[in-house]
């Protein structure tokens, strides 16, 4: 069974505030993914997700706000076009762009945090494994 | 018919001289910039300044050299203006480079080629001529998605792709030639130098950062030259990387690099205000908002 | 070699009944970034922030790093509490291993202690990597600057001067008053529109603090929030003043429906401002006037509701069945728009009064017929499924207000937004008035349509906005957040490699980054009174040249390193 | 507007690729690469791509140097020429000619080279001129000559890209000759099959459809092993060993003893493996064997290279296109530098010394006599420094780095009376000469370079040398013209008319037919086009020889007080000493201090962190190094890049020659690994 290890970077006004809420929930995830706390969506890098893939995370999950829901005058939906294209990117190459899950919803939201991850976890571990782009013999760091 | 090809070439040979001779005379610019042969048989770039020069311009082989007029540009005194040869990619990197504020457009003219039918086919060129076509017929555009062998890494399931890029990718020698060649590619220093993104003194350069982060770079700018391709010693398809990109930006957003000088790149703005109010948010996105039944 | 100490906190058994605390300390003592590890009952105590704070200053750590739950269910309390000791902000990080780790990873003691070792270690990473923004503060200028004299221009100017800070008023026409000047009376009271507005313009008149340009036209307005310069002309001359903040009072404009119901073609077919210019002049004689609802709004290119328009045809017909007894007054409408308690009862006092309202659909509008004048209106009634003939001496068209002609250029100038009609709008719902430029505020009809008493409303929350920027001597960019608490930070550029491509400028939402022409290229600027740290422009930046230091790419690299 | 475009060639390794260097306003600022050039087509590697990096750096040498005690002072030329003429004339006059000895160099342009030998030939009538050939491919030209007739690749780089079986054994071209894995790509992409045999996990394994990772030292046994199964299976090319080779009844008597379980035994793969190589080497229609440091760096490397000749002619893989026996050179011109006689035994073309019709031949040529004793080699003139080697002259080469047990090297240079160093930095050699000048680099002189396909190659003047410094050829013209020689050359054009008349392989060769392209030797006449594949009809030597490999294990095996395996070797953004690699700021990001590679299990073992220092010891020295840690070495293996100053590895290499070509034994020998901070404590 492939065990696939996710990264979420989480706006800190909704997508965070999620994952409090489902903490609070006492909810039962598994532990194989981390969160980043960003201020906003929009400061999430491309590269940066390029970056977890080649160290073998095998998914990016991206949470932020609403439309009209943005602290910062909808900059979280200027990162839609730029992952739209990332995720041609990486279909292109086989990678998948469903590696990369972008998610908007509000603070309130939050009863659907586990929702979202735990079908991110089924849904990654369906894909065949990142193995043939991680360089089986280079630096171990 | 292969006089007819030839006479053909000749023409527009001389017909741009002619346009280089006039700029020269009228002092519409101070060089010309194009490929010389010189009495070795031997060619190479260069800024022609006098007429007589000008009997040694050739328009073979294909040249991008939008990056050297950048850097000639650069280097020159005030109010330098420089008319280049060019070719449809490389009007196109010139326009990105100006709307990119690497080029003053005031200061540069165009002497626009447009290609053989043959380059186009080489190249997988859609759009093998200049906006402004000065000299030569214009060819018809080829769709690179007809090609086979774009077919043989952009079709077929997912673990089969993987694994195809895969072994061209593991063949890269981290030359970075793809970068130094790419006409757009102009930052210094670049974030394929940083150990953060791409980790240094090893080869092959790892995979999903380096040439990943490379090709993301350009989605919105790549010109599709083929420079990249062209210039990578171990026959790494880079271009292919930046179709499905360019593909998509088309039909989604109408929009091309290196088309329009005015227009910005739609990755840019706000999603919500391109390209009209009220976009249906792409499926892809899971939001919350569609699934809100509480 | 950074010498960070970490706390474990223990809330109790909260957090250590999933994770082993033990184990994660012997885990993190290896890593030689680590000074010490401390295991703490809970930092919500005071006691225990206090213990904390001493034995940071004993082991001389110059980074400390809290394990515990996330700052948002704890008040920031321990972080609050290490400042007051003397611990700078970016020196401390908070990781949650209580909601993001021990609360959903009972089941699995092992996964759990993983991540929590993980996420300690992603947040030594940050600490290691984090850098602080500068800050700069910009000192107040304590003069308002209000545009547009009507009645929230008036409103907001009063407010501040009876606050006692000196006010400029700048006013396209000869006098203040702006669209209540053409009104005769107001709805739903009744009143003069003129006993309303005499007062404020008496106030501007007699106020020293209160300085009025008429005829004034804005050439250019430069500066931030703090100190706005603004060059324009009044009455021919040019002038400039400078102010601590601007208030948007520009109003709206009345929409004429040329070409529509055949208006401008033959007489008595006329606007709501015209019939009220008659009232104006005295009374009006119809006898069987018809008012058109919705002319010109609504629809395909004005989809809005304007507002003002169901009401004031409201008032209008009932002061033309009043003045004119035994006249049939109609309505033709297409949902007649009256929420609240107060127009609700006005509409209803119309129906009392026999005004007919008759419902038309959009596809249908009432036909006007008549050669020359007027004769009937035949409209299809929806409501009854019937086409009706109505007998009129006068059509008045009920239209919308339309934004001012010159409202893109002033929102250029300064930086603000307008929305997709060429209202000026607000950056973002919970902060009304208030426009993506801090020190631009929106107040009245600008802002949409509104009536009187509501535009002075708006003008006068606008001014008490406003008061709270311009009685502080100085402003510090960090404090001009839109978040809970100050900025996260600012962007910053690194001079040297930015290539002045132009791509920040383009994707900045708040008009923070400029370009700067150097001697043989170009490079961005960012002004930190306008930078609010979204990040937005470090993610389109090609080579990393724009930087938010609190989230800075390498701390990013290495937590993304760390985190498995 | 002073912007021109030069076309040159790329200063590194021996593939040859042709650059366009961008010179503004006299100054070299960038680095293009040729479209037209008939190896590299438009591409060029990471080193290729900053050749310009170090042209302008600011510790390039700008003025002759004398020594002071423990520093430099600088001196005008017309000072140091007379006075290099005079020491050396003074140290031949004292103790003989023999008493001087002369390192050439593989950097430097034939011309450059055919002067040098000339020079140290005519002026001190002795032999002793040699370069670093000699630690690179000697047992090349060695057993080449001895099998083939002819020291140099087979075929042409671009012959590759046509071969159905490529069989690479020791050389990681991808890291060390980048274009020319290029070609072997673009024969994969064809459908051939790769087959690499390397203790490394190197880039070129990764793409590899079959990779041998023998036991160190074992090529021998595999190679036999091969023969043997082929032979025993009828594989062989009957036809071709009847009509064109001599020597096959010993060799199969020779190979009878190789099993291939004997053969596994000792290579450690399993024999299985081994015939499936064989039979796939064998069958193939046309198959390539690429070989580099791997196979000559050893105390057998002279038996290996025969080994290798011995398989290719046994299946008849030689002298046809697409096939071959390919040995990589390292230098942009150690090609040419063997082939300009700068080499103790022979002069220019091969041609013996100990040959009288040869001798003769040159004495009328150049108008002296010259000595029929073969000279000493480069670990010979260094090893006997001090005693028998008084004065030497070292052009543009750095034995302080390249040499294996540096610290006897450097004791040893200490040694001598008089030392002339002609380079274009301060290098670590330089830096114990009693004279040093300022030499010219390859964007700043004109002459000819051969890469490693034998293809003399126009290299053009870009820029002027900085400060003082004069182009090699005017220097060493200056020398000579001063030690009494007619060195009245004014073009080094002229240098190439001499050698073409000399030399009949190079007969028509002149820089004028160079312009485009190059001209691959052997080229007899001025009409002939170069030749793409050596040995088509019959073999230089007449017929091919099939001489027995003997085989001997490595002379230093980890044992318990040294259990590791040391390996050195080039890494891919550095070249050779880094004396220009590292002073070029982008190749030095890539990497900028001394690393080793360790297995993981190793390091564990060790208790070693990636990026943290160990120290590397052997029975000739230690140094401190940082650990990179990869799976790319297997247990037990250490491998470490010796381009860095600061962390010689040659320090640990061990000296031992092979009897044959004199190269000593860079690829074995045993260590020791410690974490640094371990020795602290003690």
């Amino acid at each position: 069974m492939n065990q696939p290890r996710i990264l979420i970077f989480a706006c800190k006004w909704c997508g965070l505030i999620g994952a409090d809420a489902a903490g609070k929930k006492r909810a039962s995830l598994p532990a194989r993914f981390r969160v980043i706390p960003v201020e906003c969506a929009a400061l999430v890098e491309p590269d940066a997700i390029l970056r977890a893939l080649a160290g073998g995370i095998d998914g990016v999950a991206v949470l932020g706000c609403h439309s009209g829901g943005c602290r910062y005058n909808n900059a979280n939906h200027a990162s839609i076009k730029r992952f739209e294209l990332l995720k041609d990117l990486l279909d292109t190459t086989g990678i998948g762009g469903e590696r990369l899950l972008l998610s908007f919803g509000t603070a309130h939201e939050y009863h659907q945090f586990e929702e979202i991850i735990e079908n991110f976890f089924n849904e990654l571990a369906a894909l065949p494994p990142l193995d043939p782009w991680l360089s089986p013999f280079g630096v171990v760091s | 018919m292969v006089v007819a090809v030839w006479s053909g070439k000749l023409i527009m040979l001389e017909k741009t001289k002619n346009i280089a001779k006039q700029i020269l005379e009228e002092k519409k610019a101070n060089g010309v910039l194009g490929l010389m042969k010189n009495q070795r048989d031997i060619v190479q770039p260069h800024v022609f300044k006098r007429l007589p020069e000008l009997d040694a311009l050739v328009l073979e082989p294909k040249w991008l050299l939008a990056k050297l007029s950048m850097s000639i540009l650069r280097s020159s005194p005030e109010g330098y203006r420089l008319a280049v040869l060019c070719r449809g990619c490389d009007e196109r990197a010139l326009i990105e480079l100006t709307k990119r504020n690497q080029i003053e457009k005031e200061n540069l003219l165009t002497i626009g080629i447009a290609c053989s039918q043959e380059q186009a086919a080489i190249c997988l060129c859609d759009r093998p001529y200049p906006a402004k076509v000065d000299a030569g017929e214009i060819a018809s555009g080829v769709d690179p998605f007809q090609d086979e062998r774009v077919r043989e890494f952009l079709i077929g399931n997912d673990k089969k792709r993987m694994e195809k890029w895969a072994n061209v990718l593991k063949r890269c020698i981290k030359c970075y030639g793809c970068r130094n060649s790419c006409p757009i590619c102009v930052c210094e220093p670049c974030k394929l130098e940083d150990d953060v993104w791409v980790q240094r003194g090893d080869v092959p350069a790892e995979m999903a950062t380096f040439h990943l982060i490379r090709a993301f770079h350009l989605s919105d700018t790549c010109v599709a030259c083929g420079a990249c391709q062209e210039a990578c010693p171990v026959n790494i398809p880079l271009l292919y990387l930046q179709l499905s990109m360019r593909k998509t930006l088309k039909e989604k957003y109408g929009y091309e690099a290196g088309l329009d000088p005015e227009k910005k790149s739609p990755i840019l703005s706000d999603f919500l205000k391109e390209p009209e109010t009220g976009r249906e948010y792409p499926e892809w996105i899971n939001s919350l908002r569609e699934k809100d039944g509480h | 070699m950074a010498n960070i100490t970490v706390f474990l906190c223990r809330c109790f058994g909260e957090i250590d009944n999933a994770i082993d605390f033990d184990l994660l300390r012997k885990e993190l003592s290896k890593d030689t970034s680590v000074s010490s590890v401390s295991i703490v009952d809970s930092l919500c105590l005071e006691a225990d922030i206090e213990k904390a704070a001493s034995q940071i200053k004993e082991t001389k750590a110059d980074r400390v790093l809290i394990a515990a739950c996330p700052t948002l269910s704890r008040g920031n309390l321990p972080v609050d509490g290490l400042i007051k000791e003397g611990i700078e902000r970016h020196k401390i990080d908070l990781v949650d291993i209580r909601e993001g780790c021990a609360w959903i990873h009972g089941n699995d003691p092992e996964g759990a202690v993983k991540k929590a070792k993980d996420l300690i270690n992603m947040g030594l990473a940050a600490l290691q990597h984090k850098e602080a923004s500068k800050d700069m503060r910009v000192s107040v200028h304590p003069d308002a600057l209000i545009i547009g004299a009507g009645p929230a221009g008036l409103a907001a100017a009063t407010s501040l001067a009876k606050t006692g800070f000196k006010v400029n008023i700048l006013e396209r026409a000869s006098a203040p008053g702006g669209m209540l000047r053409l009104i005769s009376q107001l709805y739903p009271t009744g009143e003069d529109a003129a006993d309303k507005l005499n007062p404020y313009i008496d106030e501007v008149e007699n106020n020293h603090l209160i300085t009025f340009y008429p005829q004034s036209k804005i050439s250019s307005i430069e500066g931030c929030i703090g100190n706005f310069t603004v060059q324009f002309s009044s009455q021919g001359e040019d002038n400039s003043i400078q102010s601590g903040i601007i208030i948007i009072a520009t109003g709206a404009k009345i929409f004429f429906p040329t070409g529509l119901y055949r208006y401008g073609e033959i007489r008595n077919v006329i606007t709501q401002m015209e019939i009220e210019r008659q009232f104006l002049k005295g009374s009006f004689d119809a006898k069987k006037p018809v008012f058109i609802q919705c002319a010109g709004a609504r629809d395909k290119e004005r989809p809005y509701c304007s507002t003002i328009c169901c009401p004031a045809s409201l008032k209008n017909a009932m002061r033309l069945a009043g003045e004119n007894p035994g006249s049939e007054v109609f309505i033709l409408h297409r949902g007649i728009m009256t929420p609240g308690n107060v127009l609700e009862k006005y509409y209803r006092d119309a129906l009392s009064m026999g005004i007919q309202f008759i419902c038309f659909e959009e596809e249908k509008p009432p036909m006007i017929m008549g050669n020359d004048r007027v004769e009937h209106v035949e409209v299809y009634d929806a409501v009854n499924g019937i086409t009706r003939k109505i007998e009129t001496d006068l059509v008045v068209l009920s239209t919308p207000l339309v934004p001012n002609d010159d409202s893109v250029r002033l929102a250029q100038m300064l930086g603000i937004e307008v929305d997709r009609y060429g209202f000026f709008s607000e950056s973002y719902p919970m902060h009304p008035l208030e426009t993506k430029m801090d020190g631009v505020f929106i107040c009245g009809s600008a802002r949409w349509p509104v009536a009187s008493d509501q535009a002075i409303l708006q003008g006068r929350a606008a001014a008490m906005k406003a008061v709270s920027y311009l009685r502080q001597r100085e402003i510090a960019a960090s404090t001009l957040s839109r978040v809970p608490g100050p900025k996260s930070g600012h962007a910053r550029v690194v001079p040297d490699s930015c290539t002045g491509c132009g791509n920040c400028v383009a994707a900045c939402p708040f008009e923070a980054c400029h370009l700067e022409k150097l001697e043989d290229r170009h490079i961005s600027k960012v002004d930190m009174m306008r930078c609010k740290a979204c990040g937005n422009c470090v993610s389109v930046c090609p080579n990393g040249s724009m930087q938010i230091p609190e989230h800075n790419y390498r701390m990013v690299g290495e937590m993304i390193k760390r985190a498995f | 507007m002073g912007t021109e475009f030069i076309k040159t060639i790329c200063p590194y390794c021996g593939t040859g690729c042709g650059l366009i260097i961008k010179v503004k306003d006299g100054v070299a600022v960038a680095t293009y690469p040729d479209r037209e050039h008939p190896v590299s087509r438009g591409s060029l590697c990471i080193k290729g791509w900053s050749a310009h990096e170090f042209i302008h750096h600011p510790d390039r040498l700008t003025s002759p140097l004398l020594r002071k005690g423990d520093t430099f002072q600088k001196i005008p030329w017309d000072e140091a020429i007379p006075m290099a003429a005079d020491k050396l004339r003074e140290t031949a006059a004292k103790y003989g000619g023999d008493a001087v000895g002369g390192l050439s160099s593989a950097k430097c342009t034939n011309e450059e080279n055919y002067l040098f030998q000339k020079l140290m030939r005519m002026v001190f009538k002795t032999n002793n001129v040699d370069h670093c050939a000699r630690l690179c491919h000697a047992p090349t030209t060695v057993a080449m000559a001895q099998t083939l007739g002819s020291g140099a690749m087979t075929n042409s780089i671009s012959d590759l890209a046509g071969a159905e079986c490529i069989f690479v054994i020791g050389s990681n071209a991808a890291e060390s000759h980048p274009i020319i894995m290029g070609e072997i790509y673009k024969a994969i992409d064809r459908g051939a099959t790769l087959i690499v045999v390397d203790l490394r996990k190197t880039a070129v394994v990764q793409n590899a459809k079959i990779h041998l990772p023998i036991n160190p030292g074992t090529d021998i046994p595999l190679l036999c092993g091969m023969m043997r199964h082929i032979i025993d299976e009828g594989l062989y090319d009957e036809e071709f060993v009847k009509a064109r080779m001599e020597g096959f009844e010993e060799l199969n008597e020779f190979i009878s003893a190789w099993t291939v379980e004997k053969a596994s035994g000792e290579c450690g793969i399993d024999p299985g493996l081994i015939k499936l190589v064989a039979e796939t080497y064998a069958k193939a229609k046309e198959s390539a064997i690429v070989y580099c440091m791997g196979i000559t760096q050893h105390a057998c490397g002279t038996a290996n290279v025969l080994a290798i000749c011995d398989l290719a002619m046994l299946c008849g893989h030689v002298g046809k296109e697409y096939s071959g026996i390919y040995p990589l050179r390292g230098q942009n011109n150690v090609q040419g530098a063997c082939d300009m006689g700068a080499l103790p035994n022979v002069y220019p073309g091969y041609q013996s010394v100990s040959d009288p019709a040869i001798r003769d031949k040159f004495q009328k040529a150049w108008g002296g006599e010259l000595s029929d004793k073969p000279g000493l080699t480069v670990t010979e003139i260094i090893g006997s420094a001090g005693k028998d080697i008084r004065a030497a002259y070292i052009m543009a080469e750095n034995p302080a780095l390249s040499d294996p047990d540096t610290s006897h090297v450097l004791e040893s240079l200490k040694a001598l009376d008089f030392l002339i160093v002609h380079d274009i930095f301060l290098t670590e050699t330089a830096r114990f000469a009693n004279l040093v000048l300022p030499g010219s680099c390859f964007a700043e002189k004109s002459g000819t370079f051969t890469n490693t396909e034998r293809r003399f190659q126009l290299l053009r003047k870009a820029v002027d040398p900085p400060g003082n410094a004069k182009e090699d050829f005017a220097i060493l013209c200056l020398l000579g013209s001063a030690l009494g020689l007619d060195f009245s050359y004014s073009h080094p054009g002229e240098v190439m008319e001499e050698i073409a008349s000399l030399v009949p392989a190079y007969g028509g060769i002149r820089f004028e037919r160079l312009e485009r392209g190059g001209l691959q030797w052997p080229c007899p006449d001025s009409d002939h086009p170069g030749t793409q594949y050596l040995h088509k009809d019959r073999f230089t030597r007449g017929r091919g020889l099939f001489v027995t490999p003997e085989y001997t294990p490595p002379k230093e095996l980890p044992d318990a007080d040294y259990p590791y395996y040391l390996s050195t070797g080039r890494m891919f953004a550095h070249y050779h000493t880094g004396t220009m690699t590292r002073r070029s700021p982008f190749l030095n990001r890539e990497a900028e201090e001394a690393y080793a590679e360790i297995n993981p299990e190793d390091a564990i073992h060790l208790n070693v962190k990636d990026g943290e220092k160990i120290k590397i010891t052997t029975r000739r020295g230690s140094i401190i190094t940082t650990a990179r840690i990869t799976k790319r070495v297997s247990r037990g293996c250490i491998f470490a890049p010796f381009h860095f100053a600061e962390a010689r590895a040659n320090m640990l290499t061990n000296p031992v020659l092979d009897p044959l070509s004199r190269i000593p034994e860079f690829k074995v020998c045993a260590a020791d690994v410690r974490k640094e901070s371990q020795d602290d404590e003690r």
